[in-house]
């Protein structure tokens, strides 16, 4: 049998009370993702987490894309601890690869120059009196729901299998650059054989797809995005990725990078546009969940409660081919029951098969 | 006419180390050399790549090997004609000596390329531009100098002159040169560590033992560069240095550097007297070295019986591999003589 | 009807058509001709020169005194056949005028003359009449048994090699050989029944039962009469269209008719002059010495005429004019072969731009252009150097550092608007320097500078300027023993006519002659006109090149072009310099400093 | 198509199975000793339009050899096709019959044929 290197590294969870740092572009992108997380967290496993009020930005985007000094950047992480330390917690989970990446370069700063630490503690104090201890533990949900994902799988109604044919899904599984490879041996599998998303999509019952460009950034690439004249460079990136998964027929993307997600998602309606080029089934795109949707869904969530309706790329199709049952007309109805309005047509990626 | 069990045609390493092999198995051997002195190449070497062995060492073997009882050696004895005789082989020479013998050894060896050729690259035309020998013996004085008698500041090695080139007819690779390239620059660098060295080339070949390390350890202790382009023309500058030009292959950009001193890695070629012998005897193959009848089960032997072959009149073959070439080319004579007298 | 039987209708109308074809080609080839071209025959056409094309017209096209020249037995076969023909024609159509009393008889009267004139000997002169007919006869037809062994086996007429036909050269050629016999067998059988003959036919004629004459008669000058009809109605479209072409190509040549850069009028005139004797493929180096024999001008001749040009035809040519120098019918083969590579221009596009001028050095006699090439030869230029040293020569090297081709390279592939882009380019560099002279080392910037550039001062190859420099005394050489054989550089010799200043300049050398000097000299295989050639083949033209060349193992081959050098130096047979190495290496201003170069010397490995 | 203020960059990376090898091959046809290249580079050093410009032989003949085109006619109007790298090729490449054809074959100029 062969040698499988990637189970030398393994990610350390801690077991119980954590405090969850959301997402920027999480919560903003995919409005049910994080709601449904800590719901799963607390009412499936059982397990205490923190949703703080008082959260803020990591500045990770800013520091990527070169603009946040690190100083600056170091401070911002102290306060978020600060708010952990207050709240009685010492396990930090951040929705978000970017803050997860960014939190563990910068406590692995402070390991190597405790000085900096020392400083970063009196900036902090000068700042606004705050006072932080380094968290215990840093694991990304992602991991979590890796963790348990057995004990998740007897609570699903539904699996990753094609109730058509009865076969399992195609899945194309994408981990954000910085959630393994900036520390690759403090995640499952490294950089090279991310196991995360594998893992779950594996126990769920789908098939994972490994193509060519299968370890390539999604295209968000910070500045490249940030920076109007550097956009068509990050839109190639994904289009490569895209390019290069379309012959193998995947059923959908999953992501655990909310960047990812939403590139993957949004610049297929951008590669549309611009060059008239469509992926997936029917000129449909390829859709891209998130983990936490996607166990959300496959547990019997109601998709519309989950947010799948805030996509670019329709999951209607996926829906019907997992056997997920949806009521059409309440896709676009509001938590007060209104009906919020429906979303323009983009010009060649179509929203409904067969119109 | 004066009987020999065998005569050695050719007083090299191959020569030499053959005659000794056989003299001590009891045969009479004649070992004759064209040249005053013995030793044919080897004469001008300084060390041999890959252990910097003093060749001077090798000489003293060899020169204690050609003393053997049973050998007797001849100096000045250029062969003119080698002929068949019933059963017996007649070798005759320019200074009148006449043997025949049940068996000759053909190790005439080789001849360098004459860089003339390559006019372009300005041998003969310009000072500075000297052959790979010409180095050599540099070296083993102690003198690497310029025309002008200067220390050279900077030292170019240049690989594949002669050797896989169409335009001259060489379509072969010389194998020894890559390898002595390296061999040089470190030479070079250990005499003058301020020199700046530089080898052009084409491909590295790099596939004897220790080879690779000694490439390694010409990058890693000795400084030297290795840029893979092909110098294409020389031309003198204002102050009398050289000015090599080539295309950087690997930035895609040509270069152009000045040099005190160029050294054309000259190739191997078949001696005269391998393509005059090999003619009169027929057993000449390609590019005029000598063919055996079989390359990999009877390397010594060639169509003719009682005709051998040994050393670097077959192919380009480093010290080491001629050695044992003759070695085994005297097993084979050997067995051949024996199954004469029974 | 006196003087007619039917069997004269297929003669007629043969006649009448091919008079029509080659009349209407006449007319629309030369309504085709170039301007130039057209002002060059108003010019000259009343003009002394008309009666000197005539009189080529007589030795070229009817006595073939070139093709005898090169070869006589080939010069006879043309002659009896074209002279001899001429001539019975002449000849019949002076026996019919007095025969008929008229001048204006019919026209077939004397083609089938005895056939009427049964009492064939009642006018004035009839005997010797009779008797030049039948002797002209007998020449034509003992030309048309060369020609049948030239066919069969062309070594016995000394050619290595001869043309392959077309299918319309195949019918004319056919009912060319039947028309003299079938004459012959016609005018005997009519001798042998009335007795009308002269020595031959008459003595054929007895030879021919009397039982059979009768019948046989009218049939054979049947036979006779087609045989003409299909040699009339193939020809205008076989390689026997040369035969009137070539009169028209006489005139326009002599009129000053230039070949040009485009193709035109005077083009096809050439084309349709070829005769194909194939005398070109033997001249030709890729046939004898690269085992080539189907791209030869003969073939690219036929090939352009019948429109079926392939790439490898125009463009596999060494272009060293050894073709045209022994072409009998005088065609510029190269210049032809030269307007058919010509490519068509792209409009308004700019070639060359980037190539900044070369700053040029004022107040200096002479300005050196080494060329591309001699970049690669440096004892060129460093001989050139010494020589201009000794000489003390204010001079100034124009493309030490940053040349620009001349251009010709660029033109011998077609690409004339590019070449005329570096022209201009180099001529503004070279004319705003104000020199008195320009020299160079390369036979093609030579022939370029000589031919494409319209320069404010003379250009010598340096051949002619070294020789200029010992005849003026202002470098002396030793006298040496070494001895040398010249090589003719294509385009220095064919190409620009220099031939005698490189042997003055080695008269002081032991200069000894091959087999293939001047105008007949070989191409080195270097050339820069095949862009087809492989290296493989160009070799095998070098190496024959060179074995005849160094047949009397002189010390030292003697070029005068870098290209040649560069192909003989690595044939590895002698010791090759160029004609500046050799004079710089035994000059005798430093002969003070140094002893003159000696043979040992000379000896390369 | 939308105009969303920039375009997405085209691959840089030389894609063998969507190149045009085809042209290549053309070349070969005519210029046999084209398959014999080492992209030693010599031809490049020796250029006389490389005094000019920044004429890459070798670079333009790999390039033409991948199928990759782009930008490749104009590179080749810099050659004046004098030959002298021809002269120094070790493994006789007629590198300047390389050049015609592709030259020939890039911009598609034609021969003049007679009326």
């Amino acid at each position: 049998m062969k040698k499988q290197y990637w189970t030398e590294y393994e990610s350390k969870v801690a077991d119980d009370h954590y405090y969850y740092e959301r997402s920027c572009i999480r919560q903003s992108f995919f409005t049910g993702s994080e709601e449904v997380f800590i719901n799963i967290v607390r009412d499936l496993l059982g397990k205490d987490i923190a949703d703080d009020m008082n959260l803020h930005t990591c500045s990770g985007i800013g520091y990527y894309s070169g603009v946040v000094p690190l100083d600056t950047t170091m401070t911002v992480v102290a306060r978020l601890f600060a708010l952990m330390t207050e709240a009685g917690y010492k396990n930090f989970v951040p929705s978000c690869i970017t803050s997860f990446g960014l939190v563990n370069e910068v406590v692995d700063m402070w390991h190597h120059f405790p000085e900096k630490l020392e400083q970063i503690r009196g900036y902090l104090k000068e700042a606004n009196g705050k006072e932080f201890d380094v968290p215990e533990n840093i694991a990304h949900p992602c991991d979590i729901i890796y963790k348990y994902r057995k004990e998740l799988k007897e609570k699903m109604k539904y699996s990753l299998t094609n109730v058509h044919t009865g076969k399992p899904l195609k899945v194309v599984e994408h981990i954000g650059c910085h959630y393994a490879k900036i520390f690759p041996r403090q995640v499952k599998g490294g950089a090279e054989f991310p196991q995360v998303l594998v893992g779950m999509i594996q126990e769920w019952g789908g098939e994972v797809v490994d193509y060519p460009e299968r370890r390539h950034c999604c295209g968000f690439g910070f500045s490249q995005y940030m920076v109007l004249a550097n956009r068509g460079y990050s839109a190639a990136n994904s289009k490569k990725k895209l390019e290069s998964m379309q012959p193998f027929k995947p059923d959908f993307i999953l992501a655990n990078c909310p960047g990812c997600t939403m590139f993957m998602d949004r610049w297929q309606y951008t590669i549309a546009e611009t060059e008239g080029i469509t992926y997936g089934e029917n000129g449909m795109g390829i859709p891209v969940l998130t983990y936490e949707e996607l166990a959300a869904i496959l547990l019997g969530y109601n998709p519309w409660d989950v947010g799948l309706q805030t996509h670019q790329v329709q999951v209607e199709p996926l829906l019907d081919k997992m056997g997920i049952k949806y009521d059409p007309k309440d896709k676009y109805v509001g938590k007060s029951g209104a009906f919020l309005g429906e979303p323009e047509k983009p010009t060649h990626l179509k929203v409904k098969a067969y119109e | 006419m004066n009987k020999a069990d065998v005569v050695v045609i050719g007083g090299g390493p191959a020569g030499i180390e053959a005659a000794y092999n056989l003299a001590r198995d009891n045969h009479k051997v004649v070992l004759v050399e064209k040249e005053e002195e013995i030793f044919g190449h080897m004469q001008t070497a300084y060390t041999l790549f890959p252990n910097f062995q003093d060749a001077s060492e090798i000489r003293s073997s060899l020169l204690q090997k050609t003393k053997h009882g049973n050998i007797t050696l001849y100096n000045n004895a250029e062969v003119t004609q080698v002929s068949r005789e019933n059963d017996f082989w007649r070798v005759q020479t320019i200074n009148g000596l006449d043997f025949i013998a049940p068996a000759v050894l053909l190790a005439s060896g080789f001849k360098t390329f004459d860089a003339r050729y390559k006019e372009e690259l300005g041998y003969g035309i310009y000072k500075g531009v000297i052959t790979s020998v010409e180095f050599e013996e540099m070296l083993k004085v102690g003198k690497i100098q310029t025309a002008n008698g200067e220390k050279p500041r900077r030292i170019a090695f240049l690989n594949c002159v002669g050797s896989r080139d169409e335009k001259v007819g060489n379509h072969y690779c010389s194998r020894v040169c890559c390898i002595n390239a390296v061999k040089l620059s470190i030479e070079a660098k250990k005499q003058l560590p301020e020199v700046e060295a530089y080898c052009f080339y084409m491909d590295i070949r790099m596939s004897g033992q220790f080879y690779e390390e000694l490439y390694r350890k010409s990058q890693e202790d000795f400084d030297v560069n290795y840029i893979r382009g092909r110098i294409s023309e020389v031309a003198p500058t204002f102050d009398n240095r050289l000015q090599v030009k080539c295309e950087d292959t690997l930035s895609q950009t040509p270069l152009k550097m000045t040099v005190d001193l160029l050294v054309l890695m000259i190739g191997i070629e078949a001696s005269e007297g391998t393509a005059r012998i090999g003619e009169q005897v027929g057993v000449n193959g390609e590019y005029n070295f000598s063919k055996s009848i079989s390359l990999h089960t009877a390397d010594n032997k060639t169509k003719h019986r009682g005709f051998f072959l040994a050393g670097t009149c077959k192919r380009p073959l480093t010290v080491p591999e001629t050695m044992a070439d003759a070695r085994a080319a005297a097993l084979e004579i050997d067995l051949y003589l024996k199954s004469l007298s029974q | 009807m006196m003087n007619y039987h039917p069997f004269v209708i297929p003669f007629t109308v043969g006649a009448l058509f091919l008079f029509g074809v080659v009349f209407y080609k006449f007319y629309a080839w030369i309504a085709a001709l170039d301007r130039k071209q057209k002002f060059m025959v108003k010019q000259n056409i009343f003009s002394f020169k008309t009666i000197r094309a005539i009189g080529e017209i007589f030795r070229e096209a009817l006595v073939h005194r070139n093709i005898y020249r090169k070869n006589p037995v080939l010069g006879y076969m043309h002659m009896s056949l074209a002279f001899g023909w001429f001539l019975l024609i002449v000849v019949g159509k002076i026996k019919a005028s007095l025969y008929a009393g008229t001048f204006f008889e019919p026209p077939w009267l004397g083609i089938f003359f005895n056939f009427f004139a049964v009492d064939g000997h009642a006018f004035s002169h009839s005997e010797m009449l009779t008797f030049t007919m039948d002797f002209l006869l007998l020449i034509i037809l003992s030309g048309l048994a060369l020609a049948i062994i030239k066919r069969v086996k062309s070594s016995l007429l000394g050619m290595r090699k001869t043309t392959k036909h077309s299918r319309f050269d195949r019918i004319a050629l056919s009912s060319l050989w039947f028309i003299f016999p079938l004459r012959l067998m016609a005018e005997s059988t009519t001798a042998s029944l009335h007795g009308n003959g002269g020595f031959l036919t008459n003595s054929v004629g007895h030879l021919i039962p009397s039982t059979i004459a009768p019948y046989a008669e009218l049939p054979l000058w049947w036979a006779y009469s087609i045989s003409l009809f299909v040699f009339f109605v193939a020809l205008p479209y076989s390689r026997y269209m040369h035969i009137p072409t070539e009169v028209v190509l006489i005139f326009l040549r002599n009129w000053g008719a230039d070949t040009g850069e485009q193709l035109s009028g005077y083009t096809d005139i050439q084309l349709n002059s070829c005769s194909r004797c194939g005398i070109c493929i033997d001249a030709c180096q890729l046939n004898f010495a690269a085992g080539i024999s189907n791209v030869q001008s003969v073939y690219f001749v036929r090939d352009a005429r019948y429109k079926t040009l392939s790439d490898e035809v125009v463009n596999n040519c060494l272009m060293c004019g050894r073709c045209s120098n022994e072409c009998p019918v005088g065609l510029e083969l190269t210049l032809v072969r030269q307007q058919f590579r010509n490519k068509q221009e792209i409009p308004g596009k700019f070639y060359y731009e980037y190539t900044e001028p070369v700053e040029s050095k004022a107040g200096v006699d002479v300005i050196y252009y080494a060329g591309c090439m001699t970049h690669l030869t440096p004892s060129i230029i460093i001989s050139m150097k010494k020589i201009f040293e000794a000489a003390g020569v204010n001079y100034w090297f124009m493309d030490e550092d940053k040349g620009v081709c001349c251009g010709r390279p660029l033109r011998q592939q077609g690409f004339i608007q590019q070449s005329k882009n570096l022209v201009i380019k180099n001529s503004r560099i070279i004319n705003s320097a104000r020199a008195k002279l320009l020299v160079t080392s390369c036979p093609i910037c030579y022939k370029s500078f000589r031919e494409e550039y319209n320069l404010n001062l003379p250009v010598m190859h340096h051949t002619e300027y070294i020789e200029g420099l010992l005849a003026d005394g202002r470098i002396t050489l030793n006298a040496s023993n070494v001895t040398v054989v010249y090589h003719d550089p294509c385009e220095l010799g064919r190409g620009a006519n220099i031939y005698e200043q490189p042997r003055n300049i080695l008269r002081n050398f032991s200069l000894i002659e091959s087999n293939y000097e001047k105008e007949n000299s070989l191409c080195c295989g270097g050339s820069l006109s095949d862009a087809i050639l492989d290296l493989r083949l160009q070799l095998k033209i070098r190496d024959h090149a060179l074995g005849e060349l160094t047949k009397d193992k002189p010390d030292v081959l003697v070029t005068a072009c870098p290209l040649c050098k560069k192909s003989f130096v690595h044939g590895n047979k002698a010791r090759v310099m160029d004609i500046a190495e050799i004079v710089a290496g035994n000059l005798k201003v430093i002969a003070s400093k140094k002893r003159p170069v000696r043979k040992e010397e000379l000896q390369l490995v | 198509m939308k105009d969303l203020g920039f375009s997405i960059s085209q691959s840089r990376t030389i894609d063998l199975d969507k190149s045009d090898l085809s042209a290549y091959r053309r070349v070969v046809e005519k210029v046999p000793s084209a398959k014999l290249c080492l992209m030693c580079g010599a031809c490049t050093a020796t250029c006389t339009a490389r005094n000019h410009t920044d004429f890459n032989f070798r670079k333009v003949h790999l390039l033409f050899r991948r199928g990759q085109f782009e930008g490749l006619a104009e590179e080749l109007d810099k050659c004046m096709l004098c030959g002298k790298c021809r002269l120094v090729c070790n493994r006789g490449v007629n590198t300047r019959a390389i050049i015609y054809n592709m030259r020939i074959i890039l911009e598609n100029l034609n021969y003049k044929s007679i009326k």
